[in-house]
């Protein structure tokens, strides 16, 4: 909408009062959801490790071997050499099998983590989304097609398909980005057409024929915008599969290779010493776990919070 | 065979033959099947009839919402059904619609203003911001909706003021004809009082042409001017208001006016209790659709329609025993029991 | 209702050529020679192209693809083809594919069958329970377990229950072995529990839905026993999803115990594929991949033919399935996607 | 005369979102054997609420019967243990529900569904139960040999027959329709209202018919018990209530309707809107939308006063009977 500048001021006042109303309402609704608006602490904090990773622990210490630390237990603190300096270096979390720090381990692994899960969601929203609203909206032929490819794509269990596609393109980030996100993308074209055919039946859409609105004005201006909260909500969860996934390709040794710290693969080196050192096991583990908890958790809370049908 | 226009008063709206029939798995469904009419300017038509009988199709294929499977709808000369997009374009704004459910036919993520002033964006008829808002404002005032109300959401209001936001979408164009589906039915006594009276005041003041659609007989009666009784698809019998509740000819109508209760005490008059229910307009079979359930049907009956034939100045009936009805000859049972 | 099934089997067939056919792509564009493995590091030029011929990789990628499907005459590399239920021998260890599969696959449906038993019995009960004691302690613990079940990545839980259960404790054994009863606990229970979670709030959800519904409440005015409310009205109509969600767990198991199988070293159809896809046997991995998608479809058209039997509405609703409810796809979704 | 019911006080609330519902604030009804005692209200009004409460079957914890007592047969229902309110409902009070089309269990056939109450109530065999339940159906116009369909094979008029022959299996004393014929269309509703009409003899004495449709209880009634915001505003026979109306909402609700016998050019709505049942205004509930409201109304919340033959909660005639 285009629109010239008039008593714009008191207008975008008044417009900023309405989204922070909208935003106050929202809030109210999901602060009421009390593990959820927790979870929303644990992932600022875990985010916020993950950018200061750097900062925190230099990623070619990590990456050092140093074999006299390996399986040092939680909290010890020893000597290393690095940089041909040598000097006390305290293990919070102990050491690997190499005498890397676990913690700085898992919080640069963390960094990756998270891109994956953003990187993969926003790929596989992109084309998923963009496939299932034709088929929604349009229906027919375009409805059947895409129908049809994510039958056949959700019939090889989702793991052996991702595994597949490392397999066919080759052990690297990149690639497992695209094998996440390929073996994500048929559940956001379900998902996104069954929204689109929910909404698309209503009466406010053939309101909206009604007073001359085109196609590209319905779809934009009626139809997305409402199926904005179930998406939202999908992809949080998304998040969370998504660095699960990643987790059991990297435990697998497909995509992320040591010495690149990761979740998964620290977890698959871990796995030969369960006996001598079970905190190799222990952290990163649950730290995935922490992560997708709280990102199934954000989910729910925003399932509930964002349908201002509910409230009715 | 219609009432055709006569001359220099042409009718605003002329429906010839309008079908329009749905594809289901398990054949044609006939909605609409041969249905015409005509509305003066300014008048309001009534289109009653039970769930199925298709006149909700009607309304939507007329504003070519659905489009339909043949016929033609003439707005004040033009032909409709042929009309090109851009045509069509231009005479949406002249033909808009009121939706029953004022839940469902307001966009949940809009705010009121920006519902009402939708219209008026796409069609370009405002100058600036400030135009905006003021022919939202104005609009908002014709149909009594509070001024602080302009941000508020759909779903942070009940449902008479949802309707009334409905009206001012639909008024945003100055339209000259409306078809109101259903409009109070989703309401309360109450609060539907207050929007038929909002409909009525519409009218007097911008001349307003309604195509009145919906199940209730005694707001149908209330305001319309003339009222058409649809069954299955097809017209039965079209009368004005007044003369309508005072004499009907086709048993359908009888049976449906009889069927009303009434609020007063000892008003209970005879009914006449029809047998059965509406049957599926799927595949119709030929004759009198009305026949399976007519008390007065003959075997002809079940064999060709009967043609909607006036029977005295502006009121038809679509009977083929409509003449022995009209000369007192037979007449339908009345109540059992 | 037979149409109804042959025309559900027909469906299946473009399905299953589209898997056939992803599959079969991913595996053309992989890196890696199929010859020069066969062959082994010493293989003269001349040598390799011979191989190259013998195993028909010379031939245009669709005619390779024909080939799969229809058969390949040659005396070493021939086959009748996936069609005729050949799926040609192994590059590695020439074995004929099809006979790996019959010999794994058992140990596999072994694992997911006892993983789905468990699931199963213990997500259905506590479901129903948590959702007719709704917000009691069993309500709230059940439902933090289930939330964890379904956040834990299954390698993590295996290497966890090992280190507590055979390294500590030492009870249980480490590796699975289909013919020793008492290996398999560690990984049933594995495999399990993330089913486990997604039945139990399946449960709890479609129970709670329906206990709200008018016809619960009309049993209820009848003067119906609340137990008898429960199980007549109520568990009635909820195992229609909850039958859904089994159906589709049971085939998500099947390919979903590939990170269990390798864990536990369990024989079992998983732990084939990825062997295969390490040593680049092509013909091993699209028959193990193709089987695997044929059971995961097979079943599910399985529980549909249920639905049948269970709900007296399918039937009528099976000609004209065209709205869609969203709940029941949002349902279908998030069983159908297993977050492995 | 013999009273049947009688509600003493009753108070319903439900909690939802922190705020409080007031569903129905202490709500004053009796029902005579053998009459017909139409509720009516607007949507919001506690209609169903009551009727529910009258089953006990207000679900906890999001509702809860806060004050009252239910007196069926001099029997208090709200203190009934669970086996003495489970032989209640469907044995001696029945319930109709507005939607037939979810009211019946999708997966059970209709004469399954008729026969467990008989079997449940009258503790017969499962044969004898079946044929009764035929029998039933036969009663309310559907043929016995249905018995065998599942409800979507019904249309809604049948639906709603089978939905009332399970009420009426088991012969109560005391039946609540709640808007039994509000989803039917009009000549079907007229079908179901002859047949309830002709069934009321011989299986129920006394009936409460809850509508808001105000030509039904001029039809079917004996009594009127108007309500607003959980409140009986105005109870007495149809015929005072209809005749001379007077309670100011009562008689706003009659000029709301179009009329069919007479003409009005405008209709004399009731203005503004039903109050929030969560933020009930002091005093009167309606004296926000009431033409008449005068001072005391905002402050104090009227007492009942009788009427010539009917009950009326408004200040406007508090002070002829002191």
């Amino acid at each position: 909408m285009s629109s010239s500048p008039g008593s714009g001021e008191s207008r975008f006042r008044r417009s900023l009062k309405r989204y922070r109303r909208n935003l106050a309402q929202f809030g109210r609704r999901f602060a009421r959801n009390k593990l959820a608006l927790a979870s929303v602490g644990v992932i600022v904090a875990l985010s916020a490790i993950a950018l200061m990773a750097d900062i925190l622990y230099d990623y070619e210490f990590i990456t050092t071997v140093q074999l006299s630390n390996s399986f040092k237990s939680p909290g010890t603190t020893a000597a290393v050499t690095f940089r041909g300096e040598t000097f006390d270096h305290r293990y919070l979390l102990g050491a690997d099998n190499y005498g890397r720090d676990i913690l700085g381990r898992m919080i640069h692994g963390g960094r990756i983590s998270l891109i994956i899960g953003f990187v993969t969601v926003a790929m596989s929203l992109l084309v998923g989304g963009v496939m299932g609203a034709l088929a929604g909206y349009k229906g027919g032929f375009i409805d059947t097609i895409v129908m049809r490819i994510t039958d056949i794509m959700l019939s090889i269990p989702t793991i052996l398909l991702s595994i597949a596609i490392v397999a066919a393109l080759g052990n690297s980030f990149f690639n497992l980005l695209v094998a996440i996100a390929t073996s994500m993308m048929p559940r956001y074209a379900r998902i996104v057409r069954a929204s689109v055919i929910s909404v698309k039946d209503q009466e406010f859409i053939e309101a909206a024929r009604c007073i001359g609105a085109g196609d590209f004005r319905i779809v934009t201006r009626h139809v997305l915008i409402n199926i904005l909260a179930p998406v939202i909500v999908q992809s949080t969860l998304n998040v969370g599969s998504a660095i699960l996934w990643a987790a059991s390709l990297s435990f697998l040794g497909l995509g992320i290779l040591p010495p690149t710290p990761e979740w998964g693969n620290m977890l698959s080196e871990a796995r030969e010493f369960i006996k001598y050192a079970p905190h190799t096991l222990l952290f990163p583990g649950l730290a995935i776990m922490i992560t997708v908890l709280a990102y199934n958790l954000i989910g729910d809370g925003l399932r509930d919070s964002l349908d201002p049908k509910l409230k009715r | 065979m219609t009432a055709t226009s006569n001359g220099n008063d042409r009718p605003l709206l002329e429906v010839r033959d309008l079908r329009k029939y749905f594809h289901t798995p398990q054949g044609a469904l006939h909605a609409v099947d041969g249905v015409s009419f005509h509305i003066r300017r300014g008048k309001t038509l009534g289109m009653v009839g039970e769930s199925g009988c298709g006149k909700s199709t009607a309304g939507r294929a007329i504003l070519r919402l659905h489009e339909p499977t043949s016929g033609t709808v003439f707005f004040d000369g033009v032909d409709v059904t042929a009309a090109s997009r851009t045509r069509m374009h231009g005479l949406r704004s002249e033909m808009q619609m009121i939706f029953q459910d004022p839940y469902a036919s307001l966009n949940p993520r809009k705010t009121v203003a920006g519902i009402i002033g939708e219209p008026l964006l796409i069609y370009g008829r405002v100058k600036d911001t400030d135009d905006y808002e003021a022919q939202v404002r104005e609009l908002m005032k014709t149909v009594g909706l509070a001024d602080r109300l302009y941000d508020a959401y759909p779903h942070e209001l009940d449902g008479g003021r949802r309707q009334r936001i409905g009206v001012a979408r639909a008024l945003a164009l100055n339209p000259r004809f409306i078809v109101c589906d259903e409009p109070v039915s989703a309401l309360d006594v109450s609060i539907q009082a207050q929007i038929l009276n909002l409909l009525g005041d519409l009218q007097d003041r911008f001349g307003l042409t309604y195509l009145f659609i919906t199940h209730d007989l005694s707001v149908v009666k209330h305001i319309s001017d003339d009222i058409c009784v649809m069954y299955l698809g097809q017209l039965v019998e079209k009368a004005p208001a007044k003369t309508l509740f005072q004499e009907q000819v086709h048993p359908y109508t009888k049976a449906l006016l009889s069927a009303i209760p009434i609020p007063r005490v000892g008003a209970r008059k005879k009914r006449i209790v029809l047998q059965g229910e509406i049957s599926s307009p799927v595949n119709p079979r030929p004759g009198c659709r009305f026949a399976p359930r007519c008390p007065l049907a003959r075997d002809f009956c079940r064999i060709t329609d009967p043609p909607l034939t006036e029977y005295a100045p502006g009121r038809l009936a679509a009977c083929h025993r409509m003449d022995e009805i009209l000369q007192g000859k037979i007449h339908i049972q009345e109540a059992r029991g | 209702m037979p149409r109804y099934i042959l025309k559900r089997l027909l469906m299946l067939v473009p399905v299953l050529l589209g898997v056939t056919f992803i599959v079969f792509s991913l595996l053309h564009i992989t890196p890696g020679d199929p010859a020069l493995i066969a062959l082994g590091p010493n293989a003269t030029p001349a040598a390799y192209e011979q191989m190259k011929k013998d195993m028909g990789l010379d031939a245009p990628f669709l005619v390779q693809y024909k080939r799969f499907l229809l058969g390949y005459k040659h005396e070493v590399f021939g086959y009748k083809g996936l069609l005729f239920g050949d799926l040609g021998r192994s590059y590695v260890t020439n074995r004929n594919v099809f006979e790996m599969i019959m010999g794994s696959f058992p140990n596999t449906l072994l694992l997911a069958t006892g993983a789905l038993l468990f699931a199963a019995l213990l997500g259905v009960p506590v479901g129903i329970l948590s959702a007719i004691r709704q917000y009691s302690v069993l309500d709230m613990v059940s439902t933090v377990m289930a939330l964890a079940g379904v956040a834990m990545p299954v390698f993590w839980l295996a290497m966890v229950l090992i280190y507590v259960f055979a390294e500590t404790l030492g009870f249980l054994p480490s590796l699975a072995d289909p013919r020793n009863p008492v290996s398999m606990i560690l990984p049933i229970t594995t495999l399990g529990l993330y089913s486990t979670a997604l039945i139990l709030r399946m449960t709890r959800s479609a129970m709670l839905e329906i206990m709200r519904t008018d016809y619960v409440r009309t049993a209820r005015a009848k003067g119906m026993d609340e137990h008898l409310v429960v199980r007549k009205h109520a568990l009635r109509n909820a195992m229609i999803p909850i039958v859904t969600v089994i159906g589709l767990e049971f085939g998500a198991l099947l390919g979903g115990a590939v990170l269990t199988e390798q864990i536990f070293a369990y024989p079992g159809i998983g732990t084939i594929m990825f062997k295969a896809i390490g040593e680049k046997d092509t013909p091993q991995i699209l028959g193990s991949v193709c089987f695997v998608a044929l059971v995961f479809t097979v079943v599910n058209l399985i529980v549909d033919i249920l639905y049948g039997f269970i709900d007296p509405r399918v039937k009528a609703s099976i000609q004209s399935s065209k709205s869609v409810n969203f709940k029941v796809v949002w349902n279908e979704f998030i069983s159908r996607v297993r977050r492995k | 005369m013999d009273t049947i019911l009688e509600i003493r006080d009753l108070s319903v609330h439900y909690y939802a979102d922190r705020e409080t519902v007031q569903a129905v604030n202490g709500l004053n009804l009796s029902l005579t054997r053998g009459a017909t005692l139409g509720l009516v209200g607007e949507t919001g009004a506690g209609k169903t609420t009551t009727a529910l409460s009258i089953l006990k079957m207000i679900q906890e914890p999001q509702g809860r019967i806060v004050s009252g007592r239910i007196l069926f047969e001099g029997r208090d229902v709200l203190t009934m243990d669970r086996a003495e309110i489970v032989e209640l409902r469907g044995k001696e009070v029945s319930m109709i529900f507005q939607d037939p089309m979810t009211s019946l269990n999708p997966l059970l056939t209709v004469g399954e569904q008729i026969a467990e109450t008989v079997r449940k109530h009258d503790r017969v065999s499962k044969a004898e139960a079946a044929s009764r339940a035929r029998a039933m159906l036969e009663t309310v116009g559907i043929p016995g040999g249905r018995a065998e369909d599942y409800p979507h094979q019904f249309s809604g008029g049948m639906k709603q027959r089978v939905v009332i022959a399970i009420a009426l299996a088991c012969s109560p004393k005391l039946l609540l329709a709640d808007e039994p014929t509000t989803a039917l269309d009009v000549t079907i509703q007229a079908q179901v209202l002859e047949m309830m009409r002709s069934l009321k003899e011989k299986f129920v004495t006394s009936t409460i018919l809850i509508t808001h449709d105000l030509g039904i209880v001029a039809e079917m009634c004996d009594q009127v018990a108007t309500m607003y915001a959980g409140e009986v505003v105005e109870y007495g026979t149809v015929k005072d209530v209809f005749d001379t109306p007077k309670h100011p909402y009562t008689l706003g609700l009659f000029e709301s309707l179009p009329s069919l016998d007479e003409d009005r050019d405008r209709l004399r709505p009731i203005t503004g809107l039903m109050p929030d049942p969560t933020r009930l205004p002091p005093g009167c509930p309606f004296h926000p939308r009431c033409p008449r409201a005068m001072e005391i109304c905002s402050r104090l919340s009227p007492e009942p006063v009788r009427l010539n033959g009917h009950l009326v909660k408004c200040h406007l005639y508090g002070k002829k009977e002191g």
